[in-house]
């Protein structure tokens, strides 16, 4: 049984894996388009600004415009290619939908309510306790469906995870870290974390936006 | 309007004083490649408006805005970059610079520096209300 | 003990998938970039070539001499960048020099002496049984050195994996897929694989290159 454990293990740090190394080797590849390309992609730009503005010969008028609008258009494509040169390029929503997706013990209704610009490490945090969530739910309930809240309000993060078993009355069995670990990512972030069991097991979190 | 440029890379600086002293009323009073000389110059010159790149090796251009708006907390600081999706312009608005600035819409520069000195600001390119 | 072998690939899989994974974000951005910006770049650099054929203004010789050396500084740099384009870029010495830098139960002394031009699936082949041998070596064995010895001749490839242990005359246990595997690996290469017991446990493999 500790095997199996183990297993599940590995299936969930790989999928974390192969996702944080797509993410490192983009990174890596953007950082560097990103400082070098652009870098000299902007110079030529000038350069080209300063031939038109001290240019007196017609002739080279259009040859220069055109090479304007090419180094303006690549630059245009080295920012598409990398399109998402930050780390928290992570889209949140999709991310959240995938986890549903895969999902098979039980109906989850998801309410999604977000905007794009939600910080790294608020992301990592609200899938991360997603996740375990959605675990427990298989491993420790009888419920048949889910409902996940993820709502960002002016000053706060919003996200509620709420099943219908009736399993939740029982008493909390000792050795978990799962919970633990909710507490304690929420914590890091100087949010709050509610547990209730009261009609069926129920998270409730929320994380303050930065000052 | 006398301006001073600073960027570490002196060919950026170059064709910059060209594009901005083809309009004659334009100075651009001196040239710096880091934060550090950022500083510097600004004490020297008091300019109308500091053009300096935010990302520089020798301290970069938000340290030096953070320094030079201590001391003289009226000065006009626009900021360069590359990409408006770098992740220093959030901060760059925080230290109070007057606005950020994309390399390559060099043909906005002008009108930014113009609408600076009039007390609005600049944020990628679009000149917004006045502070 | 199904699960413990479960267990095993998931692991070999974990490590396959997360190379995978970097590798198609690698090439995704590189055919992007080579696509796009490399089109555009050398459009300009054409385009500078004429401004400077047709420029008959001194002044401007210069600006055109750095714009030049910039767009060509770009190209190098995109190229850098994205730095192998095709999927059969591991750097086999790389990888081999950095497993046996993790190995911590004994010293591995190496010889390499191998073309860049190793195909992708010898690669991965002699990847995966240096790996396993090396976990053998630790799991099994009282060695306190081992050889490695990779060599490329003009019609083969040739891996040799020595220890100098004491317990390598022990009748071997059932139940191990580390070995059968890479008698697999091997034959689906059409190559040999030795194994020898007399002084320490010794592995020989040589794969034919390809007619
Ligand atoms: N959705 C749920 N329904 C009913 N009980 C739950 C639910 N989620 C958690 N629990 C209860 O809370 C306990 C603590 O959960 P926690 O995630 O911390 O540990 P675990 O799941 O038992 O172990 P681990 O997460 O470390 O693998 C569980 O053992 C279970 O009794
Ligand atoms: N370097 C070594 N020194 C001594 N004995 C070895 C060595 N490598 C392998 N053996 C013997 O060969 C057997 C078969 O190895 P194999 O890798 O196939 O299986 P395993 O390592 O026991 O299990 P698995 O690889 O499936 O985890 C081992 O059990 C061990 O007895
Ligand atoms: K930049
Ligand atoms: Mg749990
Ligand atoms: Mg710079
Ligand atoms: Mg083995």
């Amino acid at each position: 049984l500790l095997l199996k454990e183990k297993n599940k293990e590995l299936l969930e740090k790989q999928d974390y894996e192969i996702y944080t190394a797509t993410l490192r080797e983009r990174n890596r590849i953007a950082r560097e388009i990103h400082d070098n390309v652009g870098h000299l992609l902007s110079r030529t730009i000038l350069i080209t600004g300063a031939l038109k503005a001290v240019n007196k010969d017609a002739t080279v008028g259009e040859p220069l415009a055109q090479l304007e609008n090419s180094l303006n258009q690549a630059m245009d494509s080295v920012r598409k290619s990398v399109h998402d040169i930050h780390d928290d390029s992570v889209d949140l929503q999709k991310a959240v939908e995938g986890l549903i997706l895969e999902f098979q013990f039980c109906r989850v209704g998801l309410e999604y309510d977000m905007d794009m610009d939600v910080p790294r490490t608020v992301k990592y945090c609200l899938l991360s306790i997603l996740k375990e969530a959605l675990v427990n739910v298989a491993k420790h309930s009888d419920a048949t469906e889910v409902h996940v809240l993820m709502r960002e309000h002016p000053a706060l993060y919003q996200m509620k995870i709420q099943d219908n078993g009736s399993g939740a009355g029982i008493a909390e069995k000792t050795g978990g870290i799962g919970l633990l670990n909710m507490k304690e990512r929420v914590k890091a972030l100087d949010g709050n974390i509610q547990i209730s069991r009261d009609h069926g097991f129920g998270i409730f979190i929320t994380i303050p936006k930065e000052g | 309007m006398r301006v001073v440029v600073v960027d570490d890379d002196p060919l950026i600086t170059m064709a910059l004083k060209t594009i901005l002293e083809a309009d004659p009323e334009v100075e651009v009073c001196a040239e710096g490649s880091s934060g550090l000389e950022g500083v510097k110059l600004y004490r020297q010159e008091r300019p109308d408006v500091l053009l300096m790149d935010i990302r520089m090796k020798e301290m970069n251009g938000l340290e030096a805005s953070a320094r030079i708006l201590r001391e003289f907390p009226e000065a006009r600081i626009l900021l360069l970059t590359t990409f408006l999706d770098d992740e220093y312009i959030i901060r760059a608005i925080r230290t109070g610079a007057r606005g950020y600035l994309l390399k390559q819409d060099y043909g906005s520069i002008l009108p930014s520096l113009r609408a600076v000195c009039t007390g609005q600001t600049v944020f990628g390119n679009e000149i917004t209300a006045k502070i």
